[in-house]
């Protein structure tokens, strides 16, 4: 269901964005939105499917409070 | 000429930094349980630390003017570093908006429509954000002025209307906590609400060739925490001790709110203000993202805008849909989608994230980047010859 | 000059006419997505939490009990029968006989069960954004209060500036109770509570009021009491007494002249009428606007006792007598009555705040926000600091006008 | 053998070339060709040119001194169109009864037909024609030519008069202290009443033709001076780029200039009323009227003149004031009073207040649909009976408009079909439509926008909506003035006449975002207001 949901907003994506680069023959321009597009589509794919994906602020989180030990206490 | 309009005014400028600001602050109430009762004054700490900040901003953009920060860095640290620093920048743009996003999903998903699932909340919500963006982000700017007063009026209605149920006296004992705990609760402020105006260093362009950032910067910044220190200081008379321990003081307290029987139940008011700052917030963290990312990929090969061309704000504007690089709103859009979903499991992570790690983690972007490049723009003697007064 | 316009506007309308030319095919293609989108969302999120208005059980008042079962309670929820309390048609249809509530009962293990509980029951899930009164048994309340005060404070539904109430007897009775003027009990009580302040003998109390008295630490939270009272085979209800809580139980009461000390002191006795026994007679004087002031003051021996400024503004009510009362020694002589028995009500409630030792008055509060380095020093053993907190009472009493009359309705006697 | 190939191929080429002589021929009659000396030729031509139509009248006659030296004349109008007055008495009489002191032999030089224009019509507008088809559009636009024989000129003899509806009060602006002139079928008629208000060399009036068949008049009015040369230019440019073959009315140019043709906000404005329009043009808007069409379009129109009416600058400040405000209102109750009804009724019952949510309870109690369902039915049934209100003649008009509030209204209500607050909801949403007329189509369109969403997302929906309508409101743009001025972008001086109707002598300056080339509208210099108003801008 859920991937369905998200297959399909990503077709409609591409269906907005893709028609004017083809048009008007912008190669470059349709590589770089193609990864970046492959991209999203993975991440999307990924938390449609309920996989775990790591957050980044996490990591973050874990770095400044530990590595640089720049965190506030919980009053 | 009617045409050339697409410049936004410096006024404009300034009642969006202070919209863009206020949703924050009737969102979050996390430095209310560092210091408690006297959370009010740290608005104005939290000030008083911004404007060295809001300095290096203006001096960045006044040696580079009509430049972005994307840009900006493109100069300053050459290509490579340039576009690594920038992609820094973007992760903390793309960071925010989603941060943004999800707060707003919880704030729809727990008090205005329990049962429905929180995705689907985001995903209209960052419609409404593509939808504006697609528009052009000029006209979300012209619109500050409207929003400023709907806001601004609404928070004094609410504070009126709540008059009945003060105690003034929850706010005595003054300044009575151990100092650290003041200052924490300034950097937070400075850090999280006051801070994220860094995304406007993108909007700046459009002020045009000679447009100040500084001014429209100052006054919204002076504006908001003058908004903040009332909304906090409502709060805590109202609520009391409660404040600190409500998940959202600004909601609880409107919720007291009771006219007769008639003028009942304000919070729906807040609610559809909230929703409306978080959609201007997360729109120009949207467009810093995108416009970012787009000068990045598309970068001196078809330069977006030439400096100094008056034409050019409206060029940068406008370039998010033009037809001269890749289209990356959407995508952006829905990167920011998924991210905001799993970025946090639960609201108490969001709060911990908040109170603790939140910060440091924005003072770098915010302070420490923007400080190195304006060094070594210095040292380097790069952009306008002219020096800057902090 | 037309012509140099017609150069200079082409040159000035040139982004925009180009626009002009692209718009359609671009606004079309862009429209369409946007809606198709918007549409795709709309189709998925609609109908979550949506509720219609007749599937929804809008309760007004709720009842706590303990339940038969050990450590379970019992709740009971007053809910509106619409059909019979709407308005024209309908409510002839549900005629006079016909009672415009029903009241759901349910027994579980905390409070939350029990709403999902009622559920096997009934048709309709309870509603709890109107529920204007709580009411809790004193028994429950005595065994513990956190638990139903959490709950509904937390619940995003309900409202926090509902009033609380104890119940002498069983909640659901008092749900129960004849409403002779309204047509359901527990707006009865919501709308006794609003004009309570014309006598000031009874405390109200929100939900909010009371949880912010309990998070406080120090102050002893109160609440109204609600009692039910048989007369022509008819149970009627009736305000009487306040609780006194500590630590989220129940443990003691004020009677009614210890609860109009306790208003006094604590500024909420705006209005009342005061029944004066001179030497020839009843008197009675009505007070209104009266407020009071209450700060905390350092002894000599850095004690800390408080001082207390009561001021009421009177007129004569009712005279019985045949004296006539504007005689200036007779008003003279209505004031000193007056401040004694005022005076009278406030050592009453502080006598039992004291054998209660619990600060009911909110000293604790008034010495944290006065004096808060001593409040560090006492806080900690409050529970017998505050017995010994001393209160002076500087009453002032104005008698204005003797009402429309001057002399007694019997004149004579006296001399 | 030889010769007589050489003779086939001259005779082709002979052919040839004289099948291209004539098709050039046909092909120059097309075109202009100069009219022949011969009378009878034109006439020909002439008939052969109208096919036959029955509305062509030649009226041939001779005039002259006596039998035989007399000179041979045609007349040639369309029936319907001319004034038979003028023909009779100013054309046909002179010519033939005072043209006996005419000499034969003068006539048949070329001066004898300027003879006639000069010494004996006495018609106001005569000019001089050549061609065909200059004699062809002087009879469609109404003219009367004159041919005579032996002469290659004719004679183009302004007889215009056909039947056109007297000038009346408009039917859709009613007006309660100011003029009651509404403007006609005739685009001279409509140019004429604009004209009588600005008595000023300066009001231009230029004027283009557009429409292959139809051939419409268009006027551009507009004042020089005040109105922004650009504006009028781009106005020009894209009336030129109008490429269709018809135009029947203003509605059709709007269509074919209009910025944001898939809004569903109007971005060009239009009046039935001259004092309306040249209220417009002095506030440096350009005008446009189309001939055939009673209503004149101004543009670059503002979101604010949705609310603004004649009558505002007519009536007291504070009661104008007063009007604007609550148009205002009106206007957000019809756009957000139904969606707002269902978000409450299905999310947000506790925003309602509790007795009221009983009644509302009680009422909604054995209703089948759900609130939502009720809603939209009762508002389609309402645009229906509008609908069917508007385009049946009167009193059948009003008899739907009885059945429609009686049986739809009360008897649903009764029978329990739908609950008496939709009803109500729905009532006053109508109303409050009809009190902003120009913009009521538009909101009944985002009503039901925002309609959906409510019943999808509750407030969170309405919200959404509402903004994307701001921004959407925002992002448009009206001959390159921002839609939304003077709220967004936010202008000081242009609130004087938004919500407020400030004194008139306190308006000094024009709407500053159409940029007018003189801003001010007294004779002082910018900003130096002295009366005891003291009008600072």
């Amino acid at each position: 269901m859920n991937l369905l949901l998200v297959l399909i907003a990503f077709a409609g994506i591409a269906a907005i964005d893709v028609p004017g680069m083809v048009k008007s023959k912008r190669w470059h321009d349709l590589t770089v939105y193609s990864i970046l597009f492959l991209l999203v589509l993975v991440l999307g794919i990924l938390v449609a499917l309920d996989v775990k994906v790591p957050s980044p602020i996490k990591a973050i989180q874990a770095f400044y409070r530990d590595i640089l030990h720049l965190s506030f206490k919980i009053s | 000429m009617t045409l050339e309009k697409e410049n936004i005014s410096s006024k404009e400028l300034a009642f969006a930094v202070f919209c863009f600001i206020h949703g924050t602050v009737l969102r979050s109430g996390f430095i209310i349980s560092v210091t408690r009762n006297d959370s009010w004054a740290m608005a104005f700490t939290g000030l008083l630390f911004m404007l060295p900040i809001v300095a290096i901003y203006a001096g960045l953009l006044r040696k580079f003017p009509g430049k972005s920060l994307v840009e900006i860095d493109d100069i300053i640290f050459g290509p490579i570093l340039g576009k690594v620093i920038s992609a820094l920048y973007l992760f903390f743009f793309a960071s925010l908006a989603a941060l943004n996003t999800r707060d707003l999903g919880n704030f729809v998903a727990v008090h205005m429509m329990p049962e429905t699932p929180i995705a689907a909340a985001i995903a209209v919500f960052l419609l409404g954000c593509v939808y504006t963006l697609r528009k052009g982000i000029e006209n979300l700017i012209n619109l500050s002025t409207l929003l400023f007063i709907i806001s601004a009026g609404a928070l004094a209605l609410n504070a009126i209307l709540v008059l009945k149920e003060v105690q003034p006296e929850f706010l005595k004992p003054l300044f009575r906590l151990e100092p650290q705990k003041y200052v924490q609760a300034t950097v937070s402020v400075t850090a999280v609400p006051m801070g994220e105006v860094l995304a406007f260093t993108m909007l700046t362009p459009m002020l045009g060739k000679n447009g100040k950032a500084a001014k429209p910067l100052l006054l919204g910044l002076v504006l908001s925490s003058v908004s903040m220190a009332i909304v906090l200081m409502r709060d805590i008379v109202t609520l009391g001790p409660l404040v600190s321990i409500v998940s959202l003081p600004a909601f609880e307290s409107i919720r007291y709110v009771s006219l007769g029987d008639i003028l009942t139940r304000l919070e729906s008011v807040y609610g559809v203000i909230l929703i409306i700052l978080f959609l201007l917030k997360v729109s120009i963290l949207l467009y810093a993202f995108v416009l970012g990312l787009t000068q990045m990929l598309s970068g001196k090969r078809r330069p977006l805008s030439n400096p100094g061309h008056e034409g050019q704000a409206s060029g940068t504007a406008q370039s998010l849909n033009s037809k001269n690089h890749p289209p990356l709103i959407l995508i952006s859009a829905a990167l920011v989608f998924f991210y905001s979903l799993f970025v946090f499991e639960s609201m108490m992570e969001n709060k911990n994230w908040g109170a603790t790690t939140a910060p440091f983690f924005s003072l770098t972007f915010e302070f420490l980047l923007p400080a190195v490049s304006l060094l070594v723009a210095c040292l380097r003697k790069l952009g306008r010859a002219r020096e800057v007064k902090a | 000059m037309i012509k140099k316009a017609v150069k200079t506007g082409r040159k000035l309308f040139l982004p925009f006419s180009l626009s002009f030319s692209r718009q359609r095919r671009e606004k079309a293609r862009r429209a369409t997505a946007v809606l198709l989108c918007t549409l795709l969302i709309l189709s998925l999120s609609s109908c979550w939490s949506r509720r219609e208005l007749n599937t929804l059980a809008i309760v007004l008042g709720t009842g706590l009990d303990v339940g038969d079962q050990p450590d379970t309670l019992k709740l009971t929820a007053q809910v509106v029968k619409a059909s019979a309390i709407g308005s024209g048609s309908t409510a002839k249809a549900g005629g006079a006989g016909e009672k415009a509530y029903v009241n759901i009962s349910y027994t579980d293990k905390s409070v939350l069960s029990v709403l999902r509980g009622i559920t096997h029951m009934q048709s309709r899930r309870p509603y709890f954004s109107h529920n204007e009164v709580f009411i809790f048994s004193s028994d429950l309340a005595k065994r513990d209060m956190a638990e139903g005060l959490d709950a509904f404070a937390r619940d995003y539904e309900s409202r926090l500036h509902a009033d609380l109430l104890i119940s002498k007897g069983k909640a659901s009775d008092i749900l129960q109770g004849e409403a002779a003027l309204e047509k359901i009990p527990a707006r009865q009580i919501g709308d006794m509570m609003e004009d309570q302040e014309i006598n000031s003998e009874t405390a109200v109390v929100t939900l909010r009021d009371f949880s912010i008295a309990t998070l406080s630490g120090s102050k002893a939270p109160v609440a109204p009491m609600i009692e039910v009272y048989e007369s022509g085979g008819e149970k009627h209800i009736k305000l009487e007494d306040t609780a006194v809580f500590k630590g989220g139980k129940m443990i003691g009461e004020l009677d009614k002249s210890q609860t109009r000390g306790l208003l006094w002191v604590t500024n909420q006795a705006k209005s009342g009428v005061k029944t004066l026994d001179t030497r020839w007679g009843q008197v009675v004087l009505e007070i209104f606007d009266s407020n009071s002031k209450l700060k905390p003051v350092k002894n000599g021996d850095g004690t800390i006792r408080m001082e207390l400024t009561v001021n009421g503004d009177g007129t004569i009510e009712s005279n019985e007598t045949n004296e006539d009362m504007s005689r200036l020694e007779n008003v003279e002589m209505l004031k000193g009555l007056m401040k004694e028995a005022i005076r009278a009500d406030i050592e009453n409630a502080l006598h039992q705040a004291r054998t209660l030792s619990a600060d009911v008055f909110g000293f604790g509060e008034a010495i944290h926000q006065e004096y808060p380095e001593e409040w560090e020093k006492m806080k900690e053993n409050w529970e017998r600091e505050f017995p010994k907190i001393g209160l002076n009472v500087q009453v002032n009493v104005m008698l204005h006008s003797t009402g429309s009359l001057t002399e007694p309705v019997v004149p004579g006697g006296g001399q | 053998m030889h010769f007589i190939i050489k003779l086939i191929r001259l005779f082709k080429e002979q052919h040839k070339q004289n099948r291209k002589e004539d098709e050039d021929s046909r092909r120059s009659e097309e075109s202009t060709q100069g009219l022949s000396p011969a009378l009878e030729k034109n006439l020909d031509t002439v008939k052969a040119r109208f096919g036959e139509s029955s509305d062509l009248i030649i009226r041939e006659f001779s005039f002259g001194k006596d039998k035989g030296a007399e000179v041979k004349a045609a007349l040639i109008f369309l029936d319907g169109m001319v004034n038979q007055s003028t023909i009779n008495d100013s054309i046909i009489k002179p010519l033939m009864h005072d043209g006996w002191y005419f000499h034969a032999k003068e006539a048949s030089d070329l001066s004898g037909i300027d003879e006639i224009r000069d010494r004996l019509l006495t018609v106001g507008e005569v000019k001089t024609a050549f061609t065909y088809s200059e004699v062809m559009d002087a009879c469609l636009s109404g003219d009367a030519v004159l041919m005579t024989e032996g002469s290659c000129k004719a004679l183009d003899i302004g007889a215009k008069g056909w039947e056109k509806r007297a000038i009346t009060e408009p039917t859709s602006e009613a007006a309660i202290r100011g003029p009651r002139e509404g403007f006609t079928e005739n685009l001279r008629t409509n140019t004429s009443m604009i004209r009588r208000k600005i008595k000023d060399p300066a009001l231009k009036i230029r004027s283009a033709v557009i429409g292959k068949r139809t051939h419409t008049q268009v006027n551009i009015l507009y004042i020089e001076g005040i109105a922004n040369p650009n504006l009028v230019c781009e106005v020009e440019r894209r009336l030129k780029k109008i490429d269709t073959d018809a135009i029947l009315a203003a509605g059709y140019v709007e269509h074919y200039i209009e910025d944001a043709p898939f809004s569903v906000f109007p971005t060009l404005w239009c009046s039935e009323k001259p004092d309306a329009i040249a209220g417009k043009l002095l506030e440096g808007r350009v005008a446009i009227a189309v001939d055939g069409s009673p209503f004149v379009i101004s543009m670059p129109m503002l979101f604010v003149e949705n609310f603004q009416n004649t009558e505002d600058y007519i009536t007291r400040s504070y009661y104008a004031t007063m009007m604007r405000v609550l148009r205002l209102i009106s206007f957000l109750i019809s756009l957000f009073t139904p969606a707002l009804y269902i978000a409450l009724t299905t999310y947000h019952q506790e925003l309602i207040p509790t007795t009221l949510l009983f009644t509302m309870a009680a009422s909604s109690e054995g209703v089948p649909f759900p609130a939502a369902v009720e809603m939209s039915l009762m508002l389609l049934i309402f645009e229906i009976l509008q609908e069917a209100g508007v385009r049946m003649p009167r009193p059948i008009g009003q008899t739907i408009s009885i059945v429609g509030a009686l049986v739809m209204g009360e008897a649903a209500v009764q029978a329990g079909i739908v609950g008496a607050p939709v009803v109500i909801v729905t009532a006053i949403t109508a109303v409050s439509s009809f009190s902003i007329p120009f913009a009521s189509d538009a909101i009944s369109l985002a009503r039901w926008f925002l309609l959906i969403l409510a019943a999808t997302m509750g407030l969170f929906g309405i919200t959404m909506g509402a903004f994307i309508l701001l921004i959407h409101l925002a992002s448009l743009r009206s001959f390159g003035a921002h839609y939304l001025a003077p709220l967004a972008p936010f202008q000081k001086a242009g609130l004087k006449d938004t919500v407020v109707r400030a004194p008139l002598r306190d308006m000094k300056t024009r709407p500053q975002e159409i940029q007018p080339q003189d801003s001010q509208r007294n004779s002082e210099a910018p900003n130096g207001g002295t009366d005891e108003q003291g009008g600072k801008p």
